[in-house]
């Protein structure tokens, strides 16, 4: 059987922060844009356009992603966190909690990648070091706080999630 | 009397001189006082009645800015400097 | 970004004729971290994106009966690195997974896309080339392989026709003894292009070694394979004056330019030095240890 | 168990005890910000809005000979698509408000799109709207331009030269004297700064060194790139979004770029995603506001980060040289400095700031500094957290820890021996009012760091550096407008762009004026239409003069309690006293939320209100220590330790003032080891991207330990001095001293790359 070549625009269908979303983009917008512009989830933010910043970080079928260096057609049949998932109705997440008492943001934009890609790496390592974390976050660029007090919210964070598991 | 701390590049129109004692009650009638003593001088301090844009005066240490009105004591010391921005 | 369409085909067959169909304007699609920014940012024009990500060879990692590793040519890097046997047989390579980009761009990008984007400086080429690794390539015309060190042809560009797609990478068994480490000489730690990469593997016996094998990238318009550094060692003992000569033959080798991420100077210093580096850390791994990926 | 942020210490040399002050509550936008619903600039999208896009020169410098826009218009999708011409002519006028206020209009109006020539590669040219911003861009490539390409000149020492290619035919020089020179050039400014007598003073020296530096151009970095959205409507009222350090600065440019009338402009500050000086003036705003006007839709306009990069104000590239002379027991009998900066394409470089902080930490008896602002073919340059200061205290302390090695001096005493201190002259200023460079000094000297010897490692090339910085605070006006609502609670309007959590250091000299939690107080970063004048973010002057609004809004807030508890009360006004946010006479009392309830039932509902110019700014000084370790087969420099001390005066807001101290130090080591601007030779900027402008990431850092001075600034009511720009300043000093340390090799060119040090150590070898 052949297979379809998508042009125009094209029906995605698609899972983000648990709920089933359809929407119909072309298949040069990110998504990135999708998120944003279509759907009105302007948590993640564009900071370079190509994978160089991590502010536009999503998780994508379990996977930390840039969301800017996906196209929106590959998000079919995919399951997408974004910061916006990240909260639950009971409150904010420990990293997101974490970063607002150790004063580990200035402006902010860079915060909503961080904190996803921060909570990729805490599921994946509980108790990472700080040069674990300085390595993982090392794609995600912050230009006002110097870093430090983000390694220390997300050591922070990770020590109140393993007293709470 | 004030005393007015000159610019070095201006100092041409005050013979040499680093600083001149003017009277005058404001900043204003220092710079007029200035140019009548030293014609030309007052001339590159203020342009249209106004302190030349980029310039700030400082009265006994204080940032006036551009506001030709302050009011000096007799003893007060008055400088012109060029406003800064910051990033 | 010009507009665009994508498909994306279950079969190699499939991707094949959609290839065939398209001639240049058409490219495989698999993390995308290079091909989406290439077409974004105008350095490529491609119309016709080819997603592998469905195709089952193109994101198969598995071991053969014989003993060697295949894998598929989408497979992301972020699956080498979290794959134990994988790493421990192919330690060069990983070490290239381990620094390509940041973790986002890890969870995407793959080792074959990598390839395809046959820049000079790609990080997980010298390490394929130092593992003898060999490109199994499908087109309208059937199924050809290539080993690695012949793929790339000048920057961007490689041996691989209209038509023809990167199916995956068949990395030999490394034999007993056995070690490699693949490293980059970067201005910061992460998030950079490599100035000048340096890959080596080694196969002791003892103290001796037996096979060598050394591939530099970002010194030459394609990742360079070193053969007469490697040559060299072969019967002299493992150590920092055999290292030296190794070292020696590879900055002669390195022919590199001048541009925005180095200095020929800079990059002739380099060359040597990585070359060492590489070198102390397969001897490492050889033996049984595990070298410290310093930046 | 929670991590302590307070790594650092805090050093008082006052008595005050605050109840809000000094302490660290949650910010107030946090939640916003950690939730991803914060609303930047580029997260609005208004109803039937279209998209913008600028197309930019190729070239570094040419002759436009002509602009077809036919064909873009043409396109399915474009709906308009403007040039130099849609902007009215500037004719003689000069720039109001802002930064640099008094620099040519027309300088100006060519930067948002060229008129008639090209001065950098970037620079735009014509601007579309679309339906989206693919077809804006599609439509940019059918935009036919005929260039005449031009010789570009690059750095200032060739611009500077007499048979250089004047790249303003009709830029005269503004002498220092306030003349203007005869002849066009490319030198747009002179400047002269002298205190007494240089020769006499180097005459005295027993040492004299002399030297030069030179800088690559760097970008402030910020995460965000510029965006704008604009509406104009059919009646004239003009409506913009955007993100700048100052709303009522893109309004006054507005004004004066579109000629429109103020009243009739609107502008709407959203959160900002940094800024550090490059986001103090419009980009894309008078784009977007034409845009608008043509079509009759919402524009909305966002940069690439090669847009960012190439054609915002990144800071000047250029030259610096410093002489110093010394006895031989280590005192500065004299100094000269003379620096040449990047105007970029058209005149206005932060030169003159640079000038003024070359020798500022120390007791210049004798100094004479030359300045040269100095047109390029580079984008227009602008301020950077401390403008100008740090390449001026590059070379200047570089030059005294070389005088402290040959010497053999302990740098920290021949600093200590020479520090400005109250009363001592200042370059070209009054003398210095109270200040903290030697408070910050012996707290450099009683560091953890200091004073713990750095550790050796075998074949490792380790060394320790150490630098003071100075920068400037300043004045500037503010507003703040509070209302007190019926429970107690007070809703704040202030109208200071918020980069670093200034809500809060705002609301907090609220409340600890008026005796309240900061809990209670709701700040609110307000636009043009809704609170006084309010001038830029920058010149770290926000917690400085925006709180001294807030104070005095306070207090009128509190006599307009006062007013009415009298009144209900019956008492005299001046019987009721305030004490911990509580009034009471003749044995009533009354808390804020209390008397908020009484007043309300009254119909008394307090504003409290203040605008203010303050004018006694209070500098700060920053002492820094970096150790590091050389990598002398490749040149690389890692950062090993690091701490930073500072006189904040009085820290409002101590997590924050921690974090400008430590995002400060990172930007600072960037600029000292990576971050530049690569040209070749025909002017291009070939490392337009975060990939190749290689801004620190969290794994070239380690933490970086905060020392906070609090010697009160005598000009603000709580002690407040500026604290965000200058610690940006030492860094590069302090790491190259270190490079010394740890090799020998003196490095004069920032950045101090891995190529050029390992270039450094093979001719020392």
């Amino acid at each position: 059987m052949a297979t379809e070549i998508q042009s125009g625009k094209v029906h995605v269908q698609t899972t983000i922060n648990g709920e089933s979303v359809d929407f119909l983009a072309e298949p040069r917008e990110s998504l990135l844009e999708v998120l944003r512009d279509n759907l009105g989830l302007t948590g993640a933010k564009e900071g370079c356009n190509n994978g160089n910043c991590g502010a536009c970080n999503v998780v994508m079928d379990g996977v930390l992603v840039n969301s800017c260096c996906v196209l929106s057609v590959e998000a079919a049949g995919a399951s997408i966190e974004t910061i916006e998932g990240v909260a639950s109705p009971e409150g904010l997440h420990p990293l997101q909690q974490s970063f607002l008492e150790n004063a580990a943001l200035q402006c902010g934009v860079c915060t909503p990648g961080f904190i996803v890609a921060a909570k990729a790496l805490l599921e994946e390592n509980p108790d990472p070091t700080e040069y674990e974390v300085r390595w993982w976050l090392a794609g995600n660029l912050c230009r006002c706080t110097g870093y430090d007090k983000i390694v220390r919210a997300v050591l922070d964070a990770a020590e109140r999630m393993r007293a709470e598991a | 009397m004030a005393t007015v701390h000159i610019p070095t590049p201006m100092r041409e129109a005050t013979n040499g001189a680093a600083r001149v004692e003017i009277e005058g009650a404001t900043v204003r009638e220092v710079v007029a006082g200035l140019e009548a003593s030293y014609p030309g001088l007052g001339g590159r301090l203020v342009e249209d009645g106004q302190l030349r844009p980029g310039l700030s005066a400082f009265v006994d240490g204080a940032n006036v800015g551009r506001r030709l009105r302050t009011r000096l004591q007799p003893e007060s010391e008055l400088f012109f400097v060029e406003a800064l921005g910051g990033g | 970004m010009r507009a665009i369409q994508y498909a994306a085909p279950s079969t190699v067959e499939d991707a094949v004729a959609i290839l065939a169909e398209h001639g240049s304007d058409a490219r495989m699609l698999a993390g995308g971290t290079d091909l989406i920014v290439q077409v974004r940012e105008d350095a490529r024009d491609t119309g016709v994106f080819v997603d592998a990500k469905k195709i089952p060879e193109l994101m198969d990692l598995s071991v053969n009966a014989d003993g060697s590793t295949t894998l598929g040519a989408a497979v992301p890097c972020h699956e080498l690195y979290n794959n134990a046997q994988f790493a421990a047989s192919y330690p060069a390579v990983v070490d290239a997974a381990r620094i390509i980009g940041s973790t986002g761009i890890q969870g995407r990008a793959s080792v074959g896309g990598n390839l395809c984007n046959s820049g000079p400086a790609g990080d997980t080429i010298p390490p394929l080339i130092v593992h003898s690794a060999v490109c199994n390539i499908a087109g309208p015309d059937g199924k050809r392989t290539v080993a690695v060190e012949d793929f790339c042809t000048a920057p961007g560009r490689n041996v691989l026709a209209d038509g023809e797609l990167l199916v995956s990478l068949t990395l030999p068994k490394p034999p007993a003894g056995s070690g490699s480490h693949y490293l980059r000489f970067i201005p910061r730690n992460e998030m950079d292009i490599a100035v000048v990469g340096a890959g080596a593997s080694l196969v002791l016996d003892g103290e001796s070694i037996t096979a060598a094998r050394i591939s530099l990238g970002a010194v030459a318009p394609t990742p360079l394979f070193v053969q007469a550094a490697g040559d060299a060692l072969i019967g002299l003992t493992a150590d920092e004056d055999s290292f030296a000569v190794a070292a020696d033959i590879a900055r002669d080798a390195a022919s590199p330019i001048d541009d925005m991420r180095g200095t020929i100077a800079h990059r002739k210093q380099l060359s040597y030095v990585l070359t060492q580096r590489a070198l102390r850390g397969a001897r490492a791994h050889a033996q049984g240890g595990s070298p410290t990926n310093g930046h | 168990m929670a991590v302590d942020t307070r790594v650092g210490q805090t050093i008082k040399h006052h008595d005050e005890e605050y109840k809000v002050i000094g302490t660290r509550p949650i910010r107030h936008d946090g939640l916003e910000k950690v939730t991803g619903e914060a609303r930047y600039g580029s997260d609005i999208n208004l109803p039937g809005q279209l998209h913008g896009k600028v197309l930019r020169s190729p070239h570094a410098h040419a002759r436009i000979v002509s602009i077809d826009t036919s064909r873009a218009e043409a396109l399915d999708g474009v709906r308009a698509v403007i040039t130099s011409a849609a902007f009215p002519d500037p004719g003689d006028k000069l720039t109001g408000g802002g930064e640099a206020p008094g620099l040519p209009l027309k300088f100006k109006s060519a930067n948002m799109l060229a008129r008639g020539k090209v001065h950098y590669h970037g620079h735009a040219i014509a601007a579309v709207a679309a339906a989206n911003p693919h077809v804006a861009a599609e439509a940019l490539k059918l935009i036919d331009v005929e260039y005449e390409v031009l010789d570009p000149v690059l750095e200032v020492w060739d611009a500077m030269k007499s048979d250089a290619p004047v790249i303003i035919e009709d830029l005269y020089t503004a002498r220092a004297d306030g003349t203007t020179a005869e002849e066009p050039s490319n030198v747009a400014a002179e400047m002269l700064y002298e205190v007494g007598d240089v020769d006499a003073g180097f005459a005295e020296a027993d040492l004299v060194v002399d030297r030069e530096f030179t800088f690559g151009v760097v970008h402030q970095g910020y995460i965000e790139t510029h965006n704008a959205t604009a509406h104009w409507l059919k009646d004239g009222h003009l409506h913009v979004w955007c993100s700048s350090q100052g709303a009522f600065t893109i309004r006054q440019e507005l004004a004066d770029l579109l000629d429109h009338p103020i009243t009739k402009i609107h502008v709407v500050p959203m959160e900002i995603g940094g800024g550090f000086g490059g986001k103090t003036t419009a980009y894309l705003e008078p784009l977007a506001a034409l845009l608008s006007r043509q079509t009759g839709h919402p524009i909305k306009m966002a940069m690439d980060r090669a847009d960012v990069l190439k054609a915002t104000g990144p800071t000047p590239g250029g030259y610096v040289r410093v002489k110093l002379g010394v006895t031989n027991d280590g005192m500065i009998t004299a100094g000269y400095a003379n620096l040449a900066f990047d105007a970029g394409g058209y005149p206005g470089s932060v030169v003159g700031a640079g000038c003024r902080c070359v020798f500022a930490p120390y007791n210049m008896p004798n100094a004479k500094v030359e300045g040269f602002d100095v047109v390029v073919n580079k984008p227009k340059t602008h301020a950077y957290r401390a403008p100008g200061a740090t390449h001026a205290e590059f070379a200047s302390e570089t030059v005294v820890d070389e005088i402290c090695r040959t010497l053999d001096i302990d740098p920290v005493e021949f600093r200590l021996k020479n520090s400005a201190k109250e009363g001592d002259w200042q370059l070209a200023m009054p003398p210095y009012p109270r200040i903290g460079h030697i408070e910050c000094m012996e707290a450099a000297r009683d560091s953890a760091q200091w004073q713990t010897p750095l550790e050796t490692a075998p074949g490792k090339k380790r060394g320790r550096g150490i630098a003071s910085g100075f920068w400037f605070n300043i004045g500037f006006t503010s507003s703040v407008t509070a209302k007190l609502n019926s429970d107690g609670s007070v809703t704040l309007l202030e109208g200071s762009t918020d980069i670093g959590g200034t809500r809060t250091s705002i609301a907090m000299q609220f409340a600890e004026t008026l005796g309240i939690s900061v809990e209670d107080v709701d700040p609110i970063v307000a636009d043009t239409d809704s609170v006084g004048q309010t001038d830029v973010t920058g010149g770290s002057r926000v917690t400085f003069a925006t709180g001294l609004a807030a104070h005095n809004a306070a207090n009128d807030m509190k006599d307009q309690i006062v007013e009415g508890l009298a009144d209900l009360w019956d008492v005299a006004a001046d019987s009721i006293s305030h004490a911990d946010g509580t009034f009471s006479a003749n044995g009533k009392s009354a808390t804020v939320g209390e008397a908020a309830g009484l007043l309300e039932e009254e119909g008394v509902f307090p504003i409290g209100k203040n605008t203010v110019t303050p004018t006694r700014e209070g500098g700060a000084f920053a002492v820094h220590i970096a150790d590091v370790e050389v990598d002398e087969e490749t040149g690389k420099v890692e950062v090993l330790r690091y701490t930073a001390v500072q006189d904040a005066g009085v820290a409002i807001y101590p997590p924050y003032v921690e974090g400008q101290m430590q995002g400060g130090v990172v930007q600072g080591v960037g600029w000292a080891l990576n971050e530049e601007y690569v040209y070749d030779d025909d002017g291009h900027l070939l490392n337009a991207s975060l990939l190749d402008y290689r801004m620190p990431t969290a794994l070239d850092v380690p933490n970086i330990e905060t020392i906070i001075v609090e010697v009160p600034n005598p000009g603000h009511p709580y002690g407040v001095r500026g604290v965000g720009e200058v610690p940006i300043v030492p860094p590069p000093a302090a790491m190259a001293n270190a490079i010394h340390d740890a090799t020998g090799v003196r490095m004069s060119h920032l950045p101090m790359s891995p190529a050029r040090v390992q270039a450094a150590l093979a001719a020392e070898a």
